[in-house]
């Protein structure tokens, strides 16, 4: 028969349950077969060991675990495998070792390897939250017999909240010979997190704001510090590049120029047996044609040259009104001398030669271009300047 | 604590065993009649029965010997659970010395000149080395040369059947006397022997099996047949089981628990020997030097591809999501036919093994193996039978009875 | 013997727990990608140059090309910082006394280089070819940014290794007709993924993606 | 408990050979006098003074570790003796050798769990610990062989700033996911078992400190059997995941040499064959410890002799498995046909390491072989010495391996000999110097004993009468 008011009240402290202490295995597992033969629910044996056995006498059902411990094996393993074949097969794809992309042998340690760590996470982690662990306070702790539940003692703990909890209970206990017994009496506690505790966690969280912040600051500002080198791994060595300086050599640049009497190929000093491709002269005359061939490509080659090197002053057109000259007009009108037309019949009818010698060497104010701009696409130039400007 | 021990009495199963003997009799000559008929009428010098009749007595090796394993490891670990279940693993060693009459026949294909010019040999083409690989195979005639070879497994039979002979009569010896000194004598003896027969056992599988290809080799081959026999054996101690159970013997004293162990080992050694298959597959197919993937090159291009499939899903992933519940290693009918789902894959591993070393460009499977097999494990129930004939089913006297009926799966 | 017990709320802390477990290598795994990302810690380099050069106005306004200056770029795997001559084709004549332009004078007449900063700077251990991505059609833009609008150069582009794998792995919309390369402002007409599946064809363009094409 | 028949007929001897004697337990009546001696263990104020000793010793040698790895990371990896061709030196050596050590523990809890020896729960916590801190000390020599440590994560997958991911066709990434599962599955294993027994310290703890922090990691644990029971399973499934793990790993461990094609290397029989090994180093290393443990700490009566003559049995029966293998090697060198594997071994057994080669052997095939005689399984000095024998033996192993077969390679011109620097000897002296002050410090702080299984395997622990059976149809 059921006894209501669960919870007895006293001043400061409420009754959470009532406990037996056993001494011995055979007095648990009896003590426990006859509580449930009483109908009891909200009760539970606390021993030192499994006591094998007590599942049976306590009616507990087998739990799941196992069937989550195999799903999540199973997704370990096809996890493992869709990694594999996702990073090494599909988004990089790893051409190593004259293996096919996708290698399932090479695979298979690995996807072991993560079917059972899944699957043993999940037998550990289940295990514990399934028993609602970790659960560090609890009424029984107040017990007094109840430090030897984890020595010596078998313990049958019946909860207050159970619906035939009640006076008979201790009848009931009594009945069953033990060697004590024990209202599980605990402070009343409000249960509440205290406010130092949540001002911390609050601190801690306001913490933790900061490094996105910093983050967020570095990606949506400049900066004239040049790149972080968080590792600095061989990012710097001791090699030089091009243009590099360097404290070496006399000159202080790590570049070097050729041996002196020793040219690249293609160089303008170069001038051997076509000295009239290299200076536009030949026996102390202009060339009168272009010593090249004059291909479509070479014709458009010499446009875009135009474009890239003479249409700053002399305008794509050639009028001679190009930015530059524009903009030199605007600035110091006195000092400046504006380029030539080059649409002129003047220039029209120098000779080739002449014209690739003015752009090697510079004429007037116009300076040499011939370190910018190597000998054949000068020529081309001068193909665009006669033929198509 | 002083319990009175129980006593449990011997269990003839004379009529159940003689209708096995019998059975196997019939099916041993008839199926091997039927074998030899079918293998005379392809008129390739009966290479093709060979082949079948190396496989079938190959399977049937694996259950005696892997018997002796099973008994000696039961020994060593002196092992509870297995004392009413040991018997019948006592029973299949009986018939090692038969096993050695059976190999006699592969005589024949090893003195045969049949078949010379295109084989070198009808199953081991080492005898008459020829072809692309005869300077190596040559340079292996110290070891693979004919006389050695026989001589070999003379000594593998002759240490088999001696070690057999003694574990299972003083197994039935301690069924008169109860004598425990025996089961503390076998314990001490079983180490010793655990180690000659793991080195003849390998060297027997390199012989009779790996040595079909000669030019090829691997470390791990005698492991493999230890993994494939261990698990052999434990399937057909529950055939065996269940069979004699079915006809009304041991019926109290193998229980359910000792299923679930079977059941549990079954399982153990499905995944022992995917993993050595595995490990021996893994480290060829990775190393890619010719010499050792050639071997699995002809396994996974046709026409063997199909049957190599049968190796990871039919001897591994299959029976391994069929045993893994404890529910099914607790039925006895299906895990009964769990045993012989493996076994019938068993087969097919041992014969993988072997064939496409002989016929690369074919499967010659038909009739002639499952006539073969017929025959050749019918004459090994034949033998068996009669040994179960003679004898209690059950080491009734075995100090350690009362703890294998003690004990429960938690 | 007095003994310690937890309070009634410690149990309350299992929420907080799961939340750690569950958020805290979220968290950290997401500072450690963002935080020590090439787009957190090399975007945004914008060095004070040791002459205000301003691309916006020689590139932008005077539309003057890329390769007036830069002019080994289509040659070689360097773009070349251009000598003090090529400042002095103009300056020689323009803005003559400007106080700015005394550390290109002072170049001009001493024939030491002026000390330009590095704005984009690879790790020494990484290969970059510009000849070879300028002349299949890959823009100055692509790297560099609008260059053109820039008073101060910074670095735009993360120059990480992922970054180059991701056009090298799929080039098609970075890809532009080879003749515009150099133009700044340009845009497609048509959808650029179409036109630089067309242009990949035609110049025949196989970004390579093993190690040694970078790494050598 | 011995319930076989006509148990009074038997004589001491011969109980000793069925593996009966009394009870796993000896001298202890009550389960108290178990909790007793294991929990006064760590609530004493002091510990003998041949702990300290041994602490003081450990510690200076964690201390060379350090600085060994300063020196490393702050120098380079050319302060080891690693170089062609012997490009792998005494880290893997080192690795191999402390990942073998730790295969001991989950055998001894997993495996030998799952066959129902019970003599187990007597040494399984104490190689469960040892487990954790050899492979924590394995961990540590692929991380600083890396050279360049701080880039280590790239060994994980997951997303980085080159857009690449790690080569899952690699054996070495396969030891990273092989490595890391077996670690984290035997801390759950270690920590699982620990938390009853944690509860129990916690229970007993005077101090209000060692009940925070025993409770704190006891999780609140009071051994209630609605607990027990799922616990019980997890345990039994945490067993069967970790059997076939603890194959896994050294097989792993061994394809890092087995995929590759040099001769010695490329075998099939290493993945077992390094399981065995591995079995073989853990057991010595768990008897190296247990002796001295179980005299120092006073656990004659739970480490029994019993257990050190099981533990006898199994190094034998692991030595001689590795012995199969050193002899299955040699023959397929000869039959494979293969004239480089054939030099190889021709190398390794006479060749300029034959010195290492017949240490190997004497320590790991030889010197076992005297556990045939009881006499010697009972003999605790000469146990203890041949404990020490294998784990040499065993180190040497991977020495053989690893060295001889790289040290003459393919390319005769690059023949060299390999010898280790200082700095590669104070490494590896330095590792047990960890493992050391780490099992120390566990020796101090927690139960050395599973205090819960030890009660669980004595008498008592059982029920007389007939109560509830539990269905498990």
């Amino acid at each position: 028969m059921a006894i209501t008011g669960r919870l007895t009240m006293t001043n400061q402290t409420s009754i959470h349950g009532i406990l037996a202490e056993f001494d011995s295995v055979d007095g648990i597992l009896h003590a426990a077969e006859k509580v449930k033969q009483e109908g009891y629910r909200k009760w539970d044996c606390h021993t030192p060991f499994p006591v094998h056995g007590l599942d049976g006498a306590m009616g507990i059902r087998q739990t799941r675990l196992p069937w989550l411990v195999l799903v999540m094996g199973f997704a370990g393993c096809s996890g493992g495998i869709l990694l594999q074949w996702w990073t090494n097969a599909h988004d990089y794809v790893f051409r190593i070792s004259g293996k096919p992309d996708w290698s399932l042998p090479a695979n298979i340690p690995v996807a072991f390897e993560m079917t059972i760590l899944f699957a043993a996470l999940t037998a550990f982690f289940s295990m514990w939250i399934l028993n609602g662990f970790p659960r560090w306070y609890s009424p029984l702790f107040r017990a007094k017999c109840f430090t030897r539940a984890t020595d010596d003692r078998f313990v049958l703990a019946i909860d207050a909240r159970d619906d035939l909890f009640g006076e008979e209970t201790r009848k009931l206990l009594e009945s069953l010979s033990p060697n004590t017994i024990e209202m599980i009496e605990a402070p009343i506690e409000d249960g509440k997190i205290p406010l130092r505790l949540k001002g911390m966690l609050g601190i801690a969280l306001t913490l933790l704001l900061l490094p996105p912040a910093m983050i967020a600051n570095a990606r949506f500002t400049k900066s004239t510090q040049p790149r972080v080198h968080i590792v600095p791994n061989m990012d710097t060595q001791v090699t030089h590049r091009g243009q590099e300086a360097s404290d070496f050599f006399a000159d202080g640049q790590a570049m070097r120029l050729p041996i002196s009497g020793t040219y690249a190929q293609e160089d303008d000093r170069l001038i051997g047996e076509q000295v009239g491709f290299w200076t536009g002269k030949e026996n102390g005359a202009y060339l009168s044609s272009i010593p090249m061939d004059v291909t479509p490509e070479f014709e458009d080659r010499g446009r875009a040259r135009f474009g890239i090197y003479c249409s700053a002053c002399h305008a794509v057109n050639g009028s001679g009104q190009g930015t530059v000259h524009l903009r030199a007009q605007e600035l110091l009108s006195k000092t400046w001398v504006g380029p030539t037309d080059l649409r002129t019949d003047a220039i029209k009818q120098q000779a080739p030669g002449q014209l690739f010698e003015s752009i090697s060497n510079g004429i007037r104010n116009m300076p040499s271009y011939s370190s910018q701009i190597p000998a054949a696409d000068r020529w081309a130039i001068v193909q665009y300047l006669k033929e198509s400007l | 604590m002083n319990h009175t021990a129980p006593t449990y009495s011997a269990d003839f199963a004379t009529a159940a065993a003689s209708r096995l003997s019998r059975a196997g009799f019939l099916c041993g000559v008839v199926g091997l009649a039927v074998a030899i008929g079918l293998g005379l009428a392809e008129g390739d010098h009966m290479r093709h029965f060979w082949l079948s009749y190396l496989i079938a007595f190959a399977f049937v090796l694996t259950l005696g010997v892997g018997g002796l394993f099973f008994v000696l490891i039961q020994h060593i670990t002196g092992a509870k659970w297995s004392v009413t279940v040991r018997r019948q693993a006592e029973f299949a060693i009986g018939t090692i010395p038969f096993l050695a009459f059976l190999a006699l026949p592969l005589l024949v294909p090893l003195f045969s000149h049949e078949g010379v010019e295109e084989f070198g040999g009808l199953l081991w083409s080492w005898v008459h080395p020829h072809g692309d690989h005869a300077a190596l195979i040559t340079s292996k005639v110290p070891f693979l040369n004919v006389n050695f070879f026989v001589g070999r497994f003379v000594g593998y039979f002759l240490i088999w059947s001696l070690m057999a002979r003694y574990f299972k009569n003083a197994s039935i010896e301690q069924d008169k006397t109860g004598e425990h000194e025996l089961t503390v004598r076998m314990r001490t003896r079983s180490a010793l022997c655990l180690i000659v027969l793991a080195l003849t056992y390998s060297f027997a599988a390199f012989d009779l099996l790996m040595s079909t290809d000669p030019a090829w080799f691997s470390t791990i081959f005698g492991v493999y047949l230890f993994g494939a026999s261990f698990l052999a054996i434990h399937c057909f101690l529950v055939l065996s089981t269940l069979y004699y159970q079915r006809q009304g013997h041991l019926k109290k004293m193998v229980t359910i628990e000792h299923y679930h162990d079977l059941g549990k080992l079954m399982l153990a050694f499905t995944i022992f020997w995917a993993y050595i298959a595995f490990s021996q597959y893994m480290l060829y197919w990775y190393g890619n030097i010719p010499e050792e993937t050639a071997w699995y090159l002809i396994r996974i291009t046709s026409p063997w591809t199909n049957w190599s499939w049968i190796e990871p899903i039919g001897h591994f992933f299959i029976p391994f999501l069929g045993i893994l519940s404890r529910h099914i290693k607790r039925k006895p009918p299906l895990l009964g036919f769990w045993a012989f789902y493996i076994l019938v894959v068993h087969y097919i591993d041992l014969y993988w093994l072997v064939a496409p070393n002989l016929y690369p460009d074919t499967v010659p499977f038909n009739g002639v193996e499952v006539f073969a097999l017929i025959g050749v494990v019918g004459l090994f129930l034949w033998k068996y039978g009669q040994q179960a004939k003679q004898h209690s089913l059950l080491a009734h006297r075995d100090p350690l009875i009362s703890d294998c009926l003690a004990f429960q799966n938690y | 013997m007095s003994q310690y017990h937890f309070p009634r709320w410690s149990n309350k802390i299992r929420p907080l727990l799961a939340v750690v477990a569950l958020a805290g290598p979220v968290y950290l795994t997401g500072i450690v990608l963002y935080g020590a990302s090439p787009e957190t810690l090399n975007v945004g380099y914008a060095p004070e140059q040791p002459v205000p050069f301003s691309h916006k106005l020689h590139a932008g306004d005077l539309k003057m090309d890329c390769r007036y200056c830069h002019t080994t770029v289509e040659e070689s795997a360097q773009a070349s910082i251009p000598p003090t001559k090529t400042c002095m084709n103009c300056h020689d004549r323009i803005h003559t006394e400007s106080p700015r332009l005394e550390k290109v004078r002072e170049s001009a007449k001493t024939g030491q280089s002026i000390p330009w900063v590095r704005v984009h700077d690879l790790p020494d251990y990484a290969y970059f070819d510009h000849s070879a991505h300028v002349t299949k059609g890959v823009s100055c833009v692509e790297c560099h940014g609008r260059v053109d609008q820039m008073d101060v150069v910074e670095q735009v582009a993360p120059l990480s290794m992922g970054w180059c794998l991701d056009c090298h792995r799929s080039p098609e919309s970075h890809l532009r007709p080879v003749d515009e390369v150099t133009n700044m402002s340009w845009t497609s007409e048509i959808d650029r993924e179409e036109l630089g599946a067309k242009l990949r064809e035609v110049n025949n363009i196989h970004p390579r993606q093993d190690c040694s094409t970078c790494h050598r | 408990m011995a319930k076989y028949a006509n148990v009074n007929e038997l004589s001491d001897s011969q109980l000793d050979n069925l593996l009966e004697p009394p009870a796993l337990v000896q001298n202890a009546e009550t389960f108290h006098d178990i909790t007793e001696s294991v929990c006064s263990i760590a609530e004493a104020d002091r510990m003998p003074r041949s702990w300290y000793v041994l602490f003081t010793l450990a510690l200076c040698f964690l201390g060379v570790l350090g600085a060994m790895i300063f020196h490393l990371f702050t120098t380079g990896v050319g302060v080891w003796g690693n170089n062609q061709p012997v490009a792998w030196g005494f880290p893997i050596v080192n690795f191999v050798f402390w990942v073998g050590i730790g295969h001991a523990g989950t055998l001894i809890s997993a495996v030998l769990y799952l066959f129902r020896q019970g003599w187990r729960t007597g040494i399984n916590r104490f190689s469960e610990a040892m487990t954790i801190f050899a492979v924590c000390c394995a961990g540590l020599f692929p991380a600083i062989h890396v050279g360049r440590v701080w880039v280590i994560y790239w060994v994980f997958p997951i997303p980085n700033q080159m857009d690449m991911w790690p080569n899952f066709r690699s054996p070495l990434l396969w030891d990273v996911f092989a490595v890391g599962t077996y670690f984290t599955v035997s801390l759950l294993f270690w920590y699982m078992g620990m938390v009853p027994d944690l509860a129990t310290q916690r229970d007993r703890a005077k101090t209000k400190l060692r009940q925070f922090l025993y409770g704190i990691f006891a999780l609140g644990w009071n051994g209630s059997n609605r607990h027990w029971h799922r616990y019980e399973r997890a345990y039994l499934l945490l067993a069967a995941l970790a059997t076939p793990l603890v194959l896994s790993v050294h097989s792993v461990v061994s394809f890092d040499f087995a995929v590759a094609q040099i001769p010695g290397w490329h075998t099939t029989i290493f993945p077992p064959y390094f399981v065995a090994g591995a079995i073989f180093s853990g057991f010595a290393m768990v008897l190296t410890l247990s002796i001295p443990a179980r005299a120092l700490f006073g656990f004659k009566h739970i480490i029994t002799m019993r257990h050190i003559e099981l533990m006898c049995k199994v190094i034998m029966c692991t030595g001689m498995l590795v012995g199969y293998a050193y002899a299955m090697e040699f023959f397929m060198a000869w039959y494979s046909g293969n004239r480089y594997e054939g030099f190889t071994f021709v190398n390794r057994a006479f060749g300029p390491y034959a010195w290492a080669y017949w240490t190997m052997v004497s320590c790991n095939v030889i010197s076992p072989q005297i556990f045939w005689f009881k006499r010697a399984r009972r003999c605790i000095p000469l146990i203890f010495v041949i404990s020490i024998f294998v784990n040499i033996g065993m180190w040497f192993e991977r020495f053989v391996i690893t060295v001889t077969s790289l040290n003459r390679d393919f390319l005769p011109s690059s023949w060299n000999y390999f010898s280790p620097t200082i700095v590669d000897i104070l490494t590896l002296a330095g590792s047990f110097g960890l493992f050391f002050t780490l099992f120390l410090l566990f020796c101090r702080w927690l139960p050395q004993v599973a205090i819960s299984e030890v009660k669980n395997v004595m008498p008592s622990a059982h029920p007389h009468g007939n109560h509830g059976e539990v269905n498990h149809d």
